[in-house]
């Protein structure tokens, strides 16, 4: 099992990031949504894999309980990735709107004047 | 129980909401919150500072819970003093932002800026590694805010870029913080010194591969070559008050870096033996060596000042990664140097634009060239680390106390070459700027690009500029590092005892770990 | 035990319905068709935690359940208005 | 008056013109005057105790952990220097008031002056080295200013640029060499060092701390191959040419060797480097200057010359050699500085500096001619003048040094430059203002008034009385700077007339070749400029050119704009770093048990990998990805379910939905496809990168998942105590609220700023051009009909009461089950989300204004407040307290300020979503697309209506 | 647990669980696009409805109290198949039907998703009056 | 009454929220019953702008008996589908569109038939005409269109005329 979600991860990992380095914008969310699944997972795992047991306190009976602190963790950090995904895609939208433009590569805008005093 | 040390963070995150809530289409009303505010932090960090000089300790453990099992606050005079330099920044950036009426391009300025700095207070304040990221994301989301305040294409471009770069960060730290975690069972960073150093000599690879990870997530943000690549676009492209408002971001990873590295990977914990000096020097080095280049290279004011930025930061890591007190002690003391230096250029050069453009290419006289270029040229002064002002002290601190290290020669002749590049650099930019305009054959541009940024939203409604209060604010910081340099000695004191009380980290961790 | 083997088979052809989804969607021809897969696996996805929540005699994968019931209706609504209209809630 | 006050004086003075300036011009420059003449009162009250020996101190610690201290030392030296300083200084400060025109700054330049002047008198006051850096570049600084001063020459600027580059490249070294002379010593205090010199002689470390220090000198003092940069700092005005470059700066570094003296020379390397670089600048700068036609080209080479001449004596390292160079410090100073001023006339007066254009201005500018005549008498060495006596010193001090064996060349060099010297020196007189009144000058030149010549005429009156009576002069101060720089007690007489000594043949034989080199100066010329010389401002423009160019090339080329790029060096960088950390390691064997690969992971691992190669697969068709991704967010939470983690299972997949919502939102204004234009062999680099990633990171938490805890995780405290001392059974919940609730704290704001940039963004782009281009905006597609569809509607009127109906549930379960305030919020806006997308964002907005930006803060605010309510109990932020409260006929009820909390973290989560969808929907709106009915087509309202019109 | 009840229960399950391959497996064989859609709208949620049956006993069975809740999501989706199907329909229609490869409809003149107004501005609001 | 009116707007939804609260609790006491029925009135309360209308059922006890027909259709709907998907060549198979001409107005009452339709089988409601009087429905399987139509009108279409209208 742990090598399925070791795989897992890996692939995510490397789905991800293939994406993040393509030109335009949207691949590139895509891509960062990928990894941030990738590094959920990882997170999670490192509380170690465990079946059928949440981290539900049971009153009734003496049973084992998985890791609960990666979950928090976690949960915490898929909010905070969704904030700046949406940021991220707001702020990708509005450049393209603004110039046409989605390529993430700015090479085009930085040559202009400059002379010696 | 003293709920002091927690108001760095409370007050903004009280004070931002409120904005948002009940005066969100008062802009004077804002302004007049924030300033109050920002004004009521300073009094506050003065208090915590006073608080550390006798070298105590003191933890403010959330929720009551105790440490490690809850979060905690720390203050040290490390995080007291990164506290007061924010607050210290933040007031004459945020008149500055008043006085030019950046405040009004854009819509939730003032809330934006709370946020930023309870970010960055946190970030100073938290004793949790799990919670130094919760902070890190507040004041880097706060800081995408910022950045593209006022929008426009290229700003929002630069944006998509500075925030996608850091997701990747962001992503780095998770994975960092999980491998800790998944070693040593603990997120509290007192604890973690302590289950660092018993560690068992037979399993270290992977707490090793969690520090360095950490240390390259600290790294982009202290903007360290080769993952500074983020900076010089956005800096440049942010507005004036924001930039000079970042130029405590970058501190941000400087400090992670000094607190991760003394206190739980310390030059004497084996495990991080080779870890973060072997490296991080000779990239600090070329970290100056490609800022003080951008400054001869750059053809915009605003990147020539992102790329100072990138050489005091190179400066700076240069004694962080001495791992010495002496060196940390003298890095302490840069940091105040650099952060107002930066943001003192980065006002000037807003001044610039406003006035002319930021282009390094012959324009007409602009009004208040006297004044704006004495503002330059001392903010030059201080970043090439000319005397009379602070960069000269902090450029000899890091020097004196590279001394002992084996690289002390390639240390020293990088920081002089570098200055001299940094200074022509300046000088061709100043003169370019200053003084060419006084030339008769200079004579406007055909046509001044139209721009779609910067403009206030409704224009009606917002208050005006008060030009004189931008001076102010940029005046402001000049004297700040005039007190910088006149006060040098008792601030190299404190620093000294800062850098001391890091390098005995015991201190530090039984004060979080003991029950109280 | 028939209840094991019964949980067993039920949960052999949810699984092998979910393969086919995912064969569906990997070689479909256009989005409709893909939509249409999801939507399926999304419902397949259910019975899945019902089962898996049988099979451990736990109530604690209802919420998912029933969460994903409802969601998997909203992402299905809104990729096929974003084909009819782009603007999915214009 | 204490030390430091007389080198602070200057910089404090610095204010008053700056200030005084809209007062008139001779407020400022009263002002400067006073200042100065304050300055040199308080030194010379000094004066009498050093001329007796004594050494007057002044200390104040500054930096005392670094051994930057501002201690001050007035020794004979220091008095001479500072009296040469105040003292031309309070002479340039009348003639620039004359000097300069209307149109020029004048506050600004005695401000700069000024400043000039405090760094110059810090300079030879300072005791502690690091103190004298500082004020070494700050006179660097303040002359970049002064020759810069005239902003609209290029010349101006230019030289100005240069000067600072060159002497701050100096100051640079001399920093490296001053720390390492102070490691050497043990300190950085003046008086310490020079009580040292065996030991820093012995030091291995002595040749680089020599040779740093002198770069430092020979910059400042503009020796060969440094020389270039003088004559192009005479772009600036007259004054400050004859102060900083003749009478001050440029002794700054001859001030310093002189002060170093004791401890760096006399040993072979001080001599040959010293003493020949000296030597080479003296005869290169006469001879260069021999050849110049611009009046102060002329005088900045032979300067240059003076100045080496000076140098070559210190290098002699002899005592004698020493005196000589202090006394013609000082007769330089007087002679130079007056012909500078002098030449500054004539360029005023006629309007040109060509020597060509002028000659016989002694018949119209007989005041000029005359001070002319001595000082560059003086200069050329003739008798009676000052510069005669130095000159013989010098001469003496030549003939009796031996050059690695050849005993001639020194005396011979020195007569060579000594007689070029009187030859410059001559032509000034004769091509300028002897010879036939001109009818073509550019200006009609008479003499000025006393203000601009008494100051000249001073300094003339000091060549002549020191030429005749130096004994009663110039012998105290000479002898007291002398015994400073040599250590011990010196004996000094000058005289006219040594008897025949070599000295006396080699002046006459040089004045009597200067004589014929004058006359056959215009076939020297021809010589000269036939002579293949190589430009030095050429080389430096053509060096700073070069140097630019590439800092451009690099920058540009290293911050290309590519992100990209940068990533991919980035993810190189952190992978190579890690594998090396991890390498560097000790690596053990597996402990922790693995479970066992069944069927159902197996499966659940096909869909994810699958879905999420298909991700990349089909990327280029982003509405398919976006489908694709929606599979992988599903399987995710399904693993996340099957894990034992159903809250975030939960989360994941209302996170997912919300995501899509918005990439679906926001694609609407994209292009559909992302176009395929990677390079094969990029598409290679980036596959190799990121499966070098996959498997770095798969590897890593495999390492992870196969080894226990080396020490036992805190999460055990958590398990032990969520009940008991957080109040809640699913520990997820009590960790997010409780333990944690600073974290979730913190992401709540997190969220809640992401929606309110969002809403910033929309307002800033909505504000802008691109306002018209939204609402011109063609579908990408036809559209169909039929917007809002009535099964939809219908099934919403339902649906989405029964959504917050969930939403509540989940809220109030979450403390003690899977749930909390976060999914409820997402689950709540999934339902308001329902609505919009049944009957659109407008007819749904209009019908229910919700203030997002209010649900927004609330959430914040009682996050907040909830978590200061425990400091009215003295407990710290976020203390939580429950109970169990049953209400009559209600829920048992958990009562948890933790509950607030989590309320808290609804309402921020709920209004962040909101507000999103809301500015998105603002992008799209266009007039008339908000409908006037709930669903596009209803046959009951239609036929009602149909029904009315008939009536 | 009694014999009647678990074998109810597999009964159960073993056709919700044939129910749902059924479901699948017709979206992969069907030929054309609309006849996909008719296997998952039904059979897949018959299903999810034997699946969720079989639990309702068994928590009935093995606990002894009702557990109705399942059928909480079976409501769910009885309610959102339909308008899932009808929104899958009305995006094959507007992608590849014409009005001519429907059958007509009616007096109303086009089906509601190839009526498509003009203009936003003359947006379906007001209805045209006929006689 | 009005007062009523304004407090359960629609009182038949507060019945299903409140059963949805049981469900969702599955517990069933007393006071889930009373806390169900508080969310259940709260909850149309604050919804209530979006269903501005209040449509009559005339005959509501008719709805079970409706319930139970479309229960037993949709299992029978099924095997029809399962054999036709498993056992039906794509050649053999007869699909089809087919109009409905629609005698119900109420956009509710159409809703339902229009689900009825698609959980039911072998056909599926694809789309409504431009003024809503025809439903467009598409058979997987239907060698006689005409007897599909006949059947949805009397079976499911004149029941919920007695329903709604
Ligand atoms: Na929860
Ligand atoms: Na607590």
């Amino acid at each position: 099992m742990e090598l399925l979600l070791a795989s897992a991860v890996g692939i995510l990992t490397a789905g991800g990031i293939y994406l993040i380095l393509r030109q335009r914008t949207f691949p590139v969310i895509i891509g960062l949504s990928l990894l941030s699944y990738a590094v959920n997972l990882f997170l999670f795992a490192t509380g170690r894999l465990a079946l059928n047991q949440p981290p539900i306190l049971n009153k009734y009976a003496e049973v084992g309980y998985t890791d609960p602190l990666p979950q928090a963790l976690v949960l915490t950090a898929i909010v905070i990735s969704f904030g700046m995904t949406a940021v991220v895609l707001m702020m990708a939208l509005s450049a393209y709107l603004a110039s046409k433009d989605d390529r993430i590569d700015m090479t085009d805008s930085d040559a202009q004047g400059g002379e010696d005093a | 129980m003293s709920h002091l040390i927690i108001l760095p963070i409370v007050l903004p995150a009280l004070v931002g909401p409120f904005i948002l809530m009940a005066i969100r289409f008062h802009s004077d009303l804002q302004r007049v919150f924030s300033i109050a505010s920002v004004v009521l932090l300073n009094l506050i960090a003065v208090t915590l500072l006073t608080r550390t000089l006798d070298g105590s300790i003191e933890v403010y453990r959330l929720g009551d819970w105790p440490a490690p099992f809850g979060i905690v606050l720390v203050l040290d005079r490390l995080s007291a003093m990164m506290v007061l330099l924010t607050t210290v920044l933040a007031l004459p950036v945020l008149l500055y932002a008043i006085g030019s009426g950046w405040d009004t391009r854009g819509r939730h300025f003032h809330a934006l800026f709370q946020f930023q700095l309870m970010g960055i207070l946190g970030a100073f304040l938290t004793g949790d590694a799990f919670n130094l990221f919760v902070f890190f994301e507040v004041l880097l989301i706060a800081s995408y805010g910022l950045m593209i305040h006022g929008g426009g294409s290229v700003r929002l471009r630069a944006g998509v870029q500075y925030v996608v770069y850091n997701l990747i960060g962001s992503s780095l730290f998770l994975i960092a913080l999980g491998t800790l975690y998944s070693v040593t069972g603990t997120l509290n960073m007192a604890d973690l010194a302590v289950r660092v150093a018993t560690l068992p000599a037979e399993d270290t690879s992977l707490i090793r591969v969690g520090a360095v990870l950490l240390l390259l997530v600290f790294a982009i943000k202290a903007a360290v070559l080769p993952l500074h690549f983020w900076l010089p676009a956005s800096y440049a492209n942010a507005p004036a008050p924001v930039a000079a408002l970042f130029a405590i971001m970058t501190k941000v990873g400087a400090y992670a870096i000094i607190r991760m590295y003394t206190l739980v990977f310390g030059p004497d914990v084996p495990v991080a033996e080779g870890l973060a000096g072997d490296w991080l020097l000779p990239a600090a080095l070329l970290t100056l060596a490609a800022g003080s280049i951008g400054i001869l290279g750059t053809r915009e004011i605003g990147r020539l000042v992102a790329f100072g930025a990138i050489a005091s930061m190179g400066t700076l890591l240069i004694a962080i990664a001495l791992f010495t007190p002496q060196a940390t002690a003298a890095a302490l003391y840069y940091t105040i140097h650099s952060t107002l230096t930066a943001a003192l250029l980065f006002l000037v050069a807003d001044l610039v634009m406003e006035r002319r453009g930021g282009a390094l290419s012959p324009r007409p006289v602009m009004p208040q060239n006297g004044l704006i270029a004495a503002l330059f040229f001392a903010g030059a002064i201080a970043m090439a680390g000319m005397p009379p002002l602070s960069g000269f002290v902090g450029k000899l601190l890091v020097m004196d106390a590279a001394r002992g290290d084996a690289w002390v020669w390639t240390i020293w002749a990088v920081i002089l070459i570098t200055s001299l590049i940094t200074i022509m650099g300046l000088s061709r930019a100043g003169s370019l700027v200053f003084w060419k305009a006084h030339d008769r054959s200079v004579t406007p541009p055909e046509t001044e690009e139209e721009t779609d940024i910067g403009q206030p939203l409704t224009p009606e409604l917002a208050p005006e500029p008060v030009p004189g209060l931008a001076f102010v604010a940029a005046f402001a910081l000049l004297a700040g590092l005039v007190l910088l340099t006149v006060l040098a000695g008792p601030i190299l004191k404190f620093t000294e005892a800062t850098a001391a009380q890091l390098y005995a980290p015991a201190d530090y961790i039984q004060s979080v770990l003991q029950r109280p | 035990m028939i209840l094991t083997y019964a949980i067993f088979f039920a949960t052999g052809c949810f699984a092998i319905a979910l393969l086919l989804n995912l064969w569906k969607i990997a070689t479909a021809e256009g989005v409709g068709d893909r939509v249409l897969a999801l939507d399926t696996m999304v419902i397949n996805a259910i019975a899945l935690l019902i089962l898996y929540g049988l099979a451990n005699g736990t109530e604690i994968f209802f919420e998912a359940a029933m969460i994903v019931a409802m969601l998997g209706f909203v992402s299905t609504v809104a990729y096929a208005r974003f084909m009819l209209r782009g603007n999915i809630i214009e | 008056m204490s030390l430091f006050l007389i080198a602070a004086l200057p910089f404090i003075g610095a204010v008053f013109p700056a200030l005084l300036i809209r007062a008139g011009r001779n407020a400022a420059s009263l002002s400067t005057g006073a200042v100065t003449l304050l300055a040199l009162v308080g030194l010379l009250v000094h004066a009498p105790a050093v001329l007796r020996g004594e050494v007057v101190t002044s200390r104040f610690d500054w930096l005392p952990d670094l051994g930057l201290n501002a201690n001050f030392q007035l020794d004979g030296l220091g008095l001479l220097f500072a009296t040469l300083i105040l003292g031309i200084g309070l002479l340039i400060i009348t003639y620039a008031r004359f000097y300069l025109s209307r149109e020029d700054p004048m506050g600004q330049f005695y401000s700069y002056l000024l400043m000039f002047q405090g760094a110059m008198v810090g300079i030879v006051l300072s005791d502690n080295i690091l103190l004298l850096l500082i004020f070494w570049e700050l006179t660097s600084l303040s002359s970049f200013l002064l020759i810069g001063y005239w902003k609209h020459l290029p010349e101006g600027r230019q030289g100005a640029r240069m000067a600072l580059t060159v002497t701050g490249a100096g100051g640079l070294s001399m920093i490296a060499g001053m720390l390492i002379l102070g490691h050497i010593a043990g300190s950085y205090d003046l008086s310490v060092i020079l009580q040292h010199k065996e030991l820093i002689q012995a030091s291995p470390l002595y040749a680089p701390a020599l040779i740093l220090i002198l770069l430092g000198c020979f910059t400042k003092s503009a020796q060969f191959p440094f020389h270039f940069w003088l004559p192009h700092a005479m772009a600036a005005p007259t004054p400050v040419s004859a102060y900083l470059h003749s009478a001050t700066m440029v002794k700054a570094g001859l001030f310093l060797m002189a002060r170093m003296w004791p401890v760096l020379s006399g040993t072979d390397l001080w001599f040959y480097i010293v003493g020949s670089i000296g030597l080479i600048t003296m005869v290169l700068g006469a001879v260069i200057a021999l050849f110049k036609d611009d009046l102060k080209a002329l005088l900045a080479f032979s300067t240059v010359s003076h100045l080496g001449l000076i140098t070559m004596l210190l290098g002699f390292g002899t005592e004698a050699a020493a005196v000589a160079a202090v006394f013609h410090i000082i007769n330089h100073a007087t002679f130079k500085a007056a012909l500078f001023m002098n030449a500054g006339i004539v360029d005023h007066e006629t309007h040109t500096r060509d020597i060509k254009l002028l000659g016989g201005l002694r018949h119209l500018m007989p005041v000029t001619f005359t001070l002319a005549g001595i000082a560059a008498l003086s200069m050329a060495g003739i008798p009676p003048f000052n510069g005669f006596l130095s000159k013989e010193m010098m001469l003496e001090a030549a003939a009796h040094t031996d050059w690695a064996g050849v005993a001639w060349l020194v005396p011979a060099l020195a007569v060579f430059g000594a007689l070029f010297s009187v030859a410059y020196s001559l032509r000034y007189i004769a091509h300028v203002f002897l010879g036939k009144k001109r009818h073509d000058y550019p200006s009609h030149p008479h003499d000025p008034g006393p203000g601009l010549w008494l100051p000249p005429a001073v300094l003339v009156t000091l060549v002549v009385l020191i030429g005749l009576f130096p004994n009663a002069i110039a012998t105290p101060l000479v002898t007291a700077a002398a015994t400073a720089v040599t250590g011990h007690e010196v004996h000094f007489h000058p005289a006219l007339w040594h008897g025949l000594t070599p000295a006396l043949y080699m002046s006459i034989v040089a004045v009597l070749g200067g004589l014929l080199l004058l006359a056959l100066h215009r076939g020297a010329l021809a010589v000269w400029n036939n002579l293949p010389r190589p430009e030095a401002k050429v080389i430096f423009d053509a060096l700073v050119r070069g140097l630019t160019q590439a800092s451009r090339g690099i920058t540009d080329g290293l911050h290309n704009g590519s992100l990209t790029r940068y990533a991919v060096i980035f993810l190189i960088f952190t992978m190579g770093l890690g594998w090396y950390a991890f390498s560097t390691g000790a690596f053990g064997p597996e402990t922790h048990e693995t479970l066992p690969i069944t069927a159902m992971p197996l499966l659940g691992w096909f869909c994810l990998v699958g879905s999420s190669l298909c991700v990349v697969a089909f990327h280029h068709n982003r509405l398919l990805s976006l489908v694709l991704i929606g599979v992988t967010g599903l399987m995710v939470s399904l693993s996340f379910s099957y894990l034992s983690a159903p809250d975030l299972a939960l989360t994941q997949i209302s996170v997912e939905v919300v995501t899509i919502i918005l990439l679906l939102l926001a694609l609407n204004f994209l292009p559909q496809e992302t176009p395929r234009e990677s390079s094969p062999a990029r598409r290679i680099r980036d596959i190799a990168i990121s499966v070098t990633a996959g498997l770095g990171m798969g590897g890593l938490i495999y390492a992870m998942m196969t080894r226990d805890f080396a020490m036992p995780s805190i999460s055990e405290y958590h398990l032990a105590n969520s009940y008991k001392g957080g109040g809640g059974t699913n520990v997820v919940n009590v960790i997010l609220v409780d333990f944690r609730g600073f974290d979730t704290f913190g992401e709540i704001t997190v969220l809640g700023i992401a929606a309110i940039i969002i809403f910033a963004i929309t307002e800033a782009t909505l504000g802008s051009r691109v306002r018209a281009r939204l609402l011109n905006r063609k579908p990408w597609k036809p559209l169909a009909g039929d917007a809002h569809p009535l099964m939809m509607v219908v099934a919403t009127r339902m649906m989405m009461p029964i959504a917050f109906m969930v939403a509540a549930y989940i809220f109030f379960r979450g403390h003690n089950l899977p749930g909390g305030g976060f999914i409820a919020g997402l689950i709540a806006a999934i339902a308001v989300i329902m609505q919009y997308m049944a009957s659109g964002f407008g007819w749904a907005a209009e019908r229910q204004k919700l203030p997002y930006h209010g649900i927004i803060g609330t959430g914040v605010l009682v996050a907040a407040v909830t978590g200061m309510g425990a400091w009215f109990n003295g407990l710290p932020f976020l203390t939580s307290a429950f109970g169990y409260v049953h209400l009559p006929f209600l829920e048992e009820f958990e009562l948890a300020t933790a509950a607030l909390f989590d309320l808290g973290v609804f309402l921020a989560v709920w209004g962040a979503v909101l507000l999103a969808l809301q500015s998105l929907s603002r992008y799209a709106w266009q007039p008339g697309i908000a409908s006037e009915h709930p669903m596009d087509i209803n046959p009951e309202r239609d036929d009602a209506e149909i029904e009315q019109e008939g009536h | 647990m009694s014999q009647i009840f678990e074998y109810l229960i597999a009964a159960a399950l073993v056709l919700g669980g044939i129910f749902g391959l059924v479901g699948s497996f017709g979206l992969v064989k069907l030929n054309d696009p609309m006849s996909r859609l008719h296997a998952p709208t039904k059979a897949t949620t018959l299903g999810v409805g034997g699946v969720l049956i079989a639990s309702m006993i068994h928590a009935i069975a093995s606990e002894g109290h009702l557990s109705w809740h399942e059928l909480l999501i079976t409501l769910f989706l009885f309610l959102t198949a339909p308008i899932t199907a009808n929104f899958i329909a009305k995006a094959h229609i507007h992608r590849h039907e014409t009005p001519q490869s429907l059958p007509p409809a009616g007096e109303d003149g086009l089906w509601a998703t190839h009526d498509v107004p003009a203009s936003p501005e003359a947006a379906p609001t007001a209805p045209l009056a006929r006689d | 009454m009005r007062m009523f009116a304004r407090i359960f707007p629609h009182p038949l939804l507060t019945g299903l929220l409140t059963l949805v609260w049981l469900l969702l609790v599955n517990r069933y006491s007393i006071n889930s019953l009373l806390f169900g029925l508080l969310l259940g009135t709260v909850i149309p309360f604050i919804t209530r702008p979006y269903w501005p209308d209040r449509p009559a059922l005339r005959n509501p006890l008719k709805i079970l008996a409706y319930l139970l027909i479309v229960i037993w259709d949709i299992v029978v709907a099924n095997f029809t589908v399962a054999r036709i998907v498993l056992f039906k060549s794509n050649a053999s198979r007869h699909p089809a569109w087919i109009t409905i001409p629609l005698e119900l107005r109420k956009p509710e009452a159409i809703t339902v038939l229009a689900g009825t339709i698609t959980l039911t089988p072998g056909t599926v409601s694809a789309d409504l005409s431009a003024e809503g009087h025809y439903l467009l429905v598409h058979c997987l399987d239907a060698p006689d269109p005409d007897a599909v139509r006949d059947e949805i009108k009397t079976r499911y279409e004149r029941r919920l005329m007695e329903i709604f209208e």
